[in-house]
């Protein structure tokens, strides 16, 4: 091969340069922050999630202040994320680093509604600076019909027989809802229905499960179940 | 004719069949609404009490058929009657959907398989290619297909509302429908594919009146229902 | 009615449909032969000699397009004319691959873009949806564009057989077609996309032209093609 | 509030959304109407004569600006302004080839490179994100790019029209700028491949200039160039 | 609804629940270390790819100390990270953690390749304790070939013509390598054959232009390019 | 080292890693059969009699056990030790069915959870990392949800033959494993899913224990378990 | 021979192929007729009168299987007889069903599983590949897997007709094909899902038997069913 | 026969079928270790100074086809003559492979195209179905139009060494090749796709010889060719 004159260089300094080199400030400072919160939405999805499993743990066994305590601490936590999140965006359209944040947002949302569904003492949704938009709020409630679903199934394996019929009512308004929406929402929305519906038949198969077995009652024995019954209240009340 | 004369004379015609799909495409967003609009409605019938109030939810829907065929009768005008098929896939969803809706509401009234002539009718359509704007032989098939699914989630929810009777009267519908497609020789995929779906919702119900039976909750059904229907 | 025999009326209907459909299966079989064939033949421009029986290749295509009038014919016959648009699908790529071949056999003889209406007149079909079978607007379209490739690739080969003066009539011809493209507003997406590589046509053309330019067999050429044209 | 309340709401929401995307797609076509007329305006540069009359050309161009100018400025009323990158998408495209038909104008005016700010002002909107709808900085990027490409191009037919001091200034031009891209730290996203592809314009133009070299033509150009610029 | 009674509580002392209590400890401290990984991961991956654009702007310009410096400062960087990296992996076996590294490990590895091609100064790959898999490796090396491939385009756009054959030697040698090794490596090995083969093929079609364009040379106008050579040399050394 | 050299020593090395996997997949099936062996054995308690000699097929069982130490200690030769987690997905599968076979064995004859230790003896492996070829915890706990859904088949069989103890006893063992669970934090991946189904096996012994409930059988059972235990 | 006889005679070779798949294809069509048919006979059986008919639908059923060795012969007069796993994948569907099918009557007729050979002998081909158009080893288990879910539907069904002591021969025909199926070591992915199924079957079967003995019916059925059968 | 024995009988011939399998693996694993050095042998012609050894690196190959034929006369042995296709998929892949390689070295040695007949007699198999391991046609023609590719890329690299004929033989050889597919009606999908692929080739090797008629090298090449040929 044959070498060849290389090409003059370009001056460093002249406008084209400096301004790419503004350019490249730019981009890096927009391509950090991504990143950051990239890692934000990463550690508010796995505490969301985590807080979750508690509450279910406290469902099961409401013994006591030390779950609650424990879910205050991991509420916290997650809130100083969000905390996070917003600082970061102060100033900034938050729909540019939309795709960053919406995973732990989404399950934040569902953890908080969650908790609101299951605990009175907390109602009122936390006041922090994030905008949620409407589809983050559509999915985060679908998500959470999922965890209602897996509450309803653990309810009846626990004796619980109202609570089922009570979820079923709720999530047959939230199906009813989704319907209601149908494909007028963005494609994420209306993809979530197949999985809301299973998850509603799951619970009305369990209430039908329910009514069905309960209606052996007054023919067989009837009596013994009512004596049983009492048994069982007595020691309920003996435990209490 | 030069070439961009020519070009200019060719956009003229693509504009003409863009502002038809825009047209239909408003016209379809419409039916969509009403037919959301029905099914919220004609979900009720799951609920608890919804089962009672059953004659007054199909009388509100039959209302919004008069809606739908308002609709529909403009989605017509939208485009000469020929190019049905050049435009097909616009309509061709929400058309299904109505007539589920249409034979779901047929069922609850009178609890029998609605006819394509019916549907057609119901929506202020035409049942023969020949006459017009009309109902696609698959698209009917599918939109009953639908009501198979439906019935399945309703056996299931009467018993839980206590209506014992209900089931076994799905099942013998249900099982009219599965023979009734056997009958088919089905090519078309997608409906192939829905069909095959039918096979669970035949043995979803079947397991309700099975679950009936054993409790002897059937013979109690069949007297009591007796008299309701 | 009852409902079985309304499922086997409903079978009919669906035999009747797909034998509609393997009978049009098999006249566009024959159609795809006919244009392999014709394409095979003019393929031949491309090497060295070729283009010196540019006529007689163009008379041989015309003949071929006699077979196709009388296949066309045939196919029509096949389905309800009002139906064009529900069967559409099946014979779309042969009729574009026709366009193209017409299209390029006008441009050997005339070096002029074939007109959608000369189109459907060589291929024996109406231009007019209203008139009958006829020539989808995107489906001329779509002809069209895999002409300017093909000329693309003539261009090179032309100046390979020692012919400096077409590339340069070429690159006037398709400037004259990318700048009617641009008149478009294309939402049909496969011919969006098959417009983009129109760009990499005009290009490649352009560079052919350069290369003559530089070397200054441009003028050697407009020289020694004028009397060749 | 009840679930189906806050459901209707929910709706009402999320079609007053549908309702902004379907006018900001209004607008946005109208400015690809504009572009695409601005962009086969100056293709003419392309071709033969249309080197002459650029400054004609750039000046038509500038009044296309104006027309461009009050699209942006409708566009910008149709959503709320601190939502830019919720609709982002929308209108990226087309902002990307206005910046490029603003830098190709600005490039056959001056033979520099119009800065961010420039095209903003061009556009009627602003460089800085705080102070309203503003043009996104990989956007600006993007159609710079796109510029490069066409210069690969221009010189190419600068040749063919016998110009050839024109490829030496591009040269100098597109290597400032590709040494200005190297700057940045691109992720694996649309820019980055695009900008893989200025490498591509980059040796193209140096082909050029090589072509010419070795044939003597750039010392010829420089000299005749000096006059005609 | 009929309520029935809840089942007894389980002893929240049980061995079970003790096991069970341990487990959710191990659980969770393999999930944290993971996630510590993975961002580790990213971070890697992101310098990483900015060292390479560096070593491209070097290898452009080659004007100096100042990028070789920002160079070493960003390295140290990437060190540091993979360091952490082995120190969360001390005692463990690091195939467990291997999808959360893997990407920053290749991306690593392409990034040290490209720099000891290019820079004498500093062939010996770095010594970090942590092991490399054959498959990363091969991996780093394909999407090597990706980054040589745009340096051998830019080497002729900078009037660099001897670069591009010698890489189009390398690459090939890669290539054959490759295809020797074929279907015998795992899956994500032979799915980079096909862009390593269109890589190679862009080298190939390079050097052709080269070689083609070359080839006028001697007819046209011969003296008056050894000129223009000769002109351009002279300028060159008044530069340097 | 030339880089065809280099590429030779890759391959002998993937080689290798392909003999060692080819070696893995023997063992591995071994194992499986003497599993699918195991299984067959102990599927016999769900029928009629088999609840009977329940005590003859742990020790038999327990013999079986016996040749999956020594399947499993030539599995271990295969591989270098702390690699472990490269050939992970081989085993995986095989061993969280070992981890059933043995918790169900250890169910059957003692009524209570087998411990990841008691496991990891059973099977002659480590339960600890850093000590050998050991008992991943996930595959521990995927193995016993496993035995989860085998005791409620089981429950459900008890009662068809008979014993109705068997279930209450299945029902406290079972809440207390279901509590157990519930204290971890799993991810969304299979074992989560596995995890939820246990939620569908306490539903069903939960209705097994009712329907004994409402009978009264469960005090019988109460009864007349004590002695048969 | 020239490249282009080459190819010719390739495309005769290629064009017979084509040809022989055509034909095979309208046999198959013409099988899955006859298989619809019988399956409608059979499905009868699930419905309240339907058990009392069993004879007689086996026997019309064993007429249809006269049509299907009718078919069945004429389809392998379609392809050379070696080439039998070059075109398996046309009939190897409609082969399972029929499988299916067979086993089903033999089962209704004698409750015994049919043996490979005596399916073959039914529809009137080969059970030793060496003989002949045979019975896929593969294809057979297929079809008795099919039987497997059809009698976990039975099971639901005799219950509801009242027929009690069905379900438990049913439950201890579905353990022997349980322990028979978990002798085979399957690789073969589609069969070895289809038998991960089974577990179901078997799993819904005990439970319809244990609804049965909680309730006391079981034996009510014994006694009632010794006389039936 | 009891159907645990029928079971034991069925997995008797499954495990002999997968040992079959087994088997065939293997020997297709050999052939494929002999076939990747045949490639990175052959790939040296791409190197520039691999031009002047073809002639011995031909017979290098020639050499390792021997060991090919002894690999496919032990991959016969493996199973019974007529069941061919059963077992296609496994070889199919490899053998196409092969069949390019034999093509290749045909094309180096003679610059013609190899017949299927002596594509079999090189590789030691059949050319004809009857008579045994054969080579299936659309495995021949697969093979062909990796050629293609392989050419189309050696005409490139031959240029960079020099070689200014080659790619002018190539093109003619190319061509012939092309009109021999369009005599084919391929129905096989992927066949088709990939000749698809061959007009890709036939293009890039017209703009080589393109690049070669304007700088004259051609004249140039086929001087010299002449006598190297
Ligand atoms: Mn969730
Ligand atoms: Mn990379």
């Amino acid at each position: 091969g044959q070498r060849r004159e290389e090409k003059e260089n370009v001056n460093p300094s002249s406008a084209v340069m400096v301004s790419f080199k503004s350019f490249q400030l730019e981009l890096d400072t927009r391509h950090d922050k991504y990143e950051r919160l990239v890692k934000l939405s990463r550690d508010i999805t796995i505490e969301s999630k985590r807080t979750i499993f508690l509450l279910h743990r406290f469902i099961s066994a409401p013994n006591g202040g030390e779950i609650l305590n424990e879910s205050e601490v991991k509420l916290d936590g997650v809130r100083r994320k969000i905390k996070q999140v917003a600082q970061e965006l102060i100033g900034e359209d938050m729909y540019q680093f939309h795709r960053a944040i919406s995973p732990g947002l989404q399950e934040y949302l569902q953890r908080s509604q969650d908790f609101s569904t299951s605990n009175s003492h907390d109602k009122q949704p936390h006041t922090c600076s994030l905008k949620v938009t409407p589809v983050d709020y559509l999915l985060g409630v679908a998500d959470l019909t999922g965890e209602l679903m897996r509450l309803c199934i653990s309810s009846v394996g626990n004796g619980d027989i109202d609570t089922p019929f009570e979820l079923s009512q709720f999530l047959r308004q939230i199906y009813d809802g989704f319907t209601f929406i149908g494909n007028t929402g963005p494609y994420e929305v209306s993809k979530k229905l197949y999985t809301l519906k299973q998850s509603l038949a799951k619970v009305e198969n369990a209430c039908y499960t329910l009514k069905v077995r309960g209606s052996e009652i007054p023919k067989h024995m009837l009596a013994d179940v009512f004596s049983t019954k009492t048994e069982l209240i007595d020691q309920e009340e003996g435990l209490s | 004719m030069s070439v961009s004369e020519m070009f200019i004379a060719l956009q003229s015609v693509l504009t003409a069949d863009q502002d038809i799909r825009e047209e239909i495409r408003r016209e379809v967003q419409a039916l969509e609404q009403t037919a959301r609009e029905m099914l919220t409605l004609l979900q009720g019938v799951h609920q608890g009490p919804g089962l009672q109030d059953v004659p007054k939810k199909c009388q509100k829907a039959r209302e919004h058929f008069g809606t739908v065929r308002t609709q529909l009768e403009s989605l017509k005008t939208k485009f000469p009657a020929d190019q049905y098929y050049r435009f097909h896939e616009h309509w061709r969803f929400v058309l299904q959907r109505l007539v589920f809706l249409a034979a779901f509401v047929v069922y609850l009234e009178s609890e029998s398989l609605v006819t394509r002539e019916a549907v057609a009718e119901i929506l202020g359509i035409e049942a023969d290619r020949e006459r017009g704007f009309h109902l696609d032989i698959e698209d009917y098939l599918s939109g009953v297909l639908t009501l198979a699914s439906e019935l399945a989630r309703l056996a299931v929810n009467s018993v839980t509302a206590g209506d014992y009777s209900r089931p076994l009267r799905i099942s013998t519908f249900i099982n009219e429908l599965d023979s009734g497609f056997r009958l088919l020789n089905l090519k078309n995929d997608s409906l192939r594919k829905r069909y095959d779906g039918l096979k669970y919702d035949v043995k979803k119900i079947e397991e309700v009146v099975y679950d009936l039976s054993i409790r002897g909750l059937n013979k109690e059904a069949t007297g009591g229902a007796g008299g309701e229907k």
